[in-house]
């Protein structure tokens, strides 16, 4: 999805709304706006990633730029989990734990090839996880072992277009 | 001190004990079952003051364990490694010396986690990185787990 | 339930979880606390959570393979653990590392301790409530980055080492770079002192809590500033020189304290010697080649190969078993982060739980490092 | 005039607040699964029960910080008309903050403000 393109005009035929005209669009954009510019992740880094993800978080990459600043210690305030860095056996139910006590709406971002697959440690490994999406679903997948903080900013815009799309009045134009 | 004296020295405590030739350091291998008189030997007497014990690992080599201790005198700064011998595979155990260095009781507990040895007279022997009922011993040569991939 | 009155006057333990998640156990340490009131009565860590199998993973590796699994353990000095398993491998195959390789291998070495050291200072003001030494930090350790990239590649997991010496030469101007960086750092280094090491509640919070005896920190088999800081002299690039340390003269820090202050103390000083390493080797590095010569299947002969560095943490020690195939029969990594854990329920006990936070700080732990 | 005020200012809040809350109730999709009511500790469960013996220095603590949170309310109301009141309010002040004074000394003096 290219992000400057977003004010050509529509290439396709325009077919009317499937229903909520002005009104209601208007409505789920403004508060698809509202979330997608104030995610909060939350403070989880298991190994190597995590400090890419300080990277980003420091003054040089400003993930602030894109309203992911305030970085919750508790999965309670937190809108956004990215899980940076190997999960583990061990460490499994506890994802899913810190994953289900988080308030709706919440998001993952699988950083890193030890999240997406295992990474370095898919062969020969007796306890590690080959995927985080085993444990919970998964928004944003970036590669790179550890992905460089501007890939993860990268990761961060993909998933606010994507919560743009998301439909909270107006039906779905695709039966989901 | 150098390595003669070193050697004749530990020879006065443990007789037994064979010396390889060629490795790094000096190698020193014995059986498991007179380890721990000789370890506080080499702790206490003051011409060797082994006092820090670098690492304690184990090697599985298929028909018998060996557990290598890696020690260094801080004073004397001469080193050592000790390799004992346990011979019996299915219930390989032998003493602890965490009551003489106080790492071992982390270092032990992760060869019992990996490798299955046991330690009589550890304080505390739990698995340390693993679940408690993980089936079988990771580290061991004859390790099958289904869900391991291999390359 | 609520009222009932056995359930209230129940004299349990109150056990509380400083888990896996938990923003300042840097990483996924977890450590079970037992209370009363606020001081920490018992306090046993529990690992495990990230622990990957590396060494299961290494004895279905070549040499060439198994180094660069080592940068994923203690990623803050990747490139010197990447130094320590090269080194063993370097042994058993009795190669020659030319000269030029040694020098720049010691300089990236350094530079990855002051990286290392930044990250952890800036982390220590996190833990004990400051936030802006972790941007000061980060300052410093983008501009090692850059350097790093420039040569290697990678910012944090540089993967530059081979057995017998470098995968490739290091960029043009990698050595203008590195003088501007150790002229800027040395000249920020004061705002160090000024923001965390000046602070009177960081000094009240450090001075006194988590005091470690000598004999203690031999026993438990510390290494690093945490041992250098209870007074043990235990610096490997001191007693059993490696790579180009042997032609470099810098001090090694020991200090008496023994207790968080001394430590945080140890290493500031440390990152002020490691300046002067790098200006030492800068401009003197040979030319010429940067591997020595090996065989493209590398195959050690049959026996134990042992090596050791020091890490930003301590003493990270290497033993390769080999059978004489491609790939080690066994590999064991002496992590200094697990030996430096072991001491931390000794030291806390008695602490408060604030305590416990800045001793944890101090020990600058890198948890992949513990649970390899 | 000023009872009218009153009612708005009643109103207004209670429609910020509900409003707040409806709003959200409309919007928020929630879900809810066994984890999510458990207590957070750091993703483990807890161990233990949080109903025990608590040392008793917490209580004085909080007693004595109820203490001179009263007073301070009782602070309020002078110091709102402290030119009305005169000499003689401001006597009486003086004396009412002698007295706490005097027992947060005592409290000081007996350790209940030892932190442990």
């Amino acid at each position: 999805m290219d992000v400057s393109k977003m004010g050509d005009p529509f290439p396709g035929t325009v077919d009317p709304t499937a229903d909520g005209g002005i009104l209601v669009t208007k409505l789920d954009d403004a508060i698809n706006w509202a979330r997608a510019n104030s995610l909060w992740p939350l403070v989880f880094g298991t190994s190597c990633c995590a400090i890419e993800m300080m990277s980003a978080a420091s003054a040089k990459h400003d993930w602030s730029r894109f309203g992911f600043e305030v970085a919750r210690a508790t999965p309670r305030q937190a809108d956004l989990i990215i899980v940076a860095g190997t999960i583990v056996m061990k460490m499994a139910p506890v994802l899913k734990r810190l994953y289900d006590q988080m308030a709706e709406p919440k998001y993952v971002i699988a950083m890193g090839a030890c999240t997406i697959s295992g990474g370095p440690f898919f062969y020969n490994t007796y306890s590690v996880v080959k995927g985080v999406d085993h444990v919970i679903p998964v928004d944003v997948y970036i590669p790179g072992c550890p992905p460089r903080p501007e890939a993860l900013l990268h990761a961060m815009i993909t998933l606010q277009e994507k919560m743009k799309q998301e439909h909270i009045f107006r039906k779905p134009l695709i039966k989901a | 001190m150098e390595a003669e004296a070193l050697k004749q020295e530990i020879l006065s405590i443990e007789p037994s004990m064979v010396f390889e030739e060629g490795g790094q350091f000096i190698n020193g291998g014995i059986e498991s079952t007179v380890l721990s008189a000789l370890m506080k030997e080499l702790r206490d007497r003051p011409t060797l003051a082994f006092d820090y014990l670098v690492c304690l690992t184990c090697v599985d080599y298929k028909t018998h364990f060996t557990m290598f201790y890696q020690l260094r005198s801080l004073t004397h700064r001469h080193e050592l490694v000790i390799k004992a011998k346990i011979s019996n595979i299915e219930h390989p155990a032998i003493d602890s010396v965490t009551s003489l260095w106080r790492t071992a009781d982390f270092h032990e507990r992760e060869v019992f986690d990996l490798f299955g040895v046991k330690f009589y007279g550890h304080p505390d022997l739990r698995r340390i990185f693993l679940d408690e009922n993980w089936p079988g011993f990771p580290l061991r040569k004859n390790y099958e787990d289904a869900n391991m991939i291999e390359l | 339930m609520l009222l009932d009155q056995d359930h209230i006057t129940e004299d349990g333990e109150f056990i509380i979880n400083i888990g896996p998640q938990h923003p300042s156990t840097h990483g996924v340490l977890h450590l079970k606390v037992w209370l009363d009131g606020e001081t920490v009565k018992k306090c046993e860590p529990h690992l495990g959570y990230i622990h990957r199998s590396i060494e299961k993973m290494c004895e279905s590796l070549s040499y060439r393979q198994y180094i660069f699994t080592t940068s994923r353990m203690d990623y803050l000095s990747a490139h010197i653990n990447n130094q320590a398993c090269a080194l063993a491998v370097e042994q058993g195959l009795q190669v020659e590392v030319p000269e030029r390789a040694k020098v720049i291998r010691t300089i990236l070495a350094e530079l990855t301790r002051l990286a290392s050291h930044a990250l952890w200072w800036g982390c220590m003001g996190l833990d004990l409530g400051a936030v802006t030494p972790f941007f000061y930090a980060f300052r410093e350790r983008e501009m090692i980055n850059d350097i790093m990239e420039e040569s290697c590649g990678a910012r944090l997991t540089q993967n530059f080492i081979v057995p017998g010496g470098l995968m490739m030469d290091v960029h043009p101007n990698f050595v203008q770079k590195t003088k501007e960086l150790v002229k800027l750092f040395r000249a920020n280094i004061h705002e160090y002192d000024e923001l965390l090491s000046g602070n009177v509640i960081f000094q009240q919070r450090t001075q006194g809590v988590g005091p470690l005896s000598k004999a203690d920190a031999i026993s438990f088999g510390t290494s690093g500033a945490v041992a250098r800081a209870s007074g043990v002299s235990c610096d490997v690039r001191k007693h059993y020189p490696y790579d180009a340390y042997d032609r470099v003269q810098f001090k090694e820090i020991i200090s008496e304290g023994g207790d968080s202050w001394a430590r945080y103390l140890v290493r500031i000083e440390e990152m002020k010697q490691s300046f002067d390493i790098i200006e030492q080797l800068i401009d003197s590095i040979p030319e010429g080649e940067i591997v020595g010569k090996t065989k493209a299947v590398i195959k050690l002969p049959k026996g134990e190969f042992y090596s050791r560095v020091e890490t930003a943490r301590g003493e990270l020690g290497v033993m390769l078993v080999s059978d004489g195939g491609s790939t080690p029969y066994r590999v064991k990594f002496r992590s200094p982060n697990f030996s430096n854990l072991s001491a931390l329920g000794h030291m806390v006990k008695g602490a408060k739980i604030g305590d416990l936070v800045a001793i944890m700080a101090t020990l600058d732990l890198v948890i992949p490092d513990v649970d390899r | 005039m000023g009872s009218a005020a009153l009612i708005m200012l009643i109103i207004c809040g209670i429609a910020f607040a509900g409003g707040g809350i409806l709003l959200s109730k409309a919007l928020a999709k929630t879900s809810t699964n066994k984890a999510k009511g458990e207590a957070y500790e750091c993703g483990i469960p807890t161990t233990g029960t949080s109903w025990i013996q608590f040392n008793v220095g917490y209580y004085l603590f909080a007693l004595i910080f109820l203490v001179f949170d009263v007073e301070l309310v009782f602070l309020y109301p002078w110091a709102t008309a402290v030119k009305a009141s005169g000499l003689v309010a401001f006597i009486e002040i003086v004396v009412f903050m002698f007295i706490l004074f005097m027992g947060l000394l005592y409290a000081y003096r007996k350790g209940a403000l030892k932190w442990m």
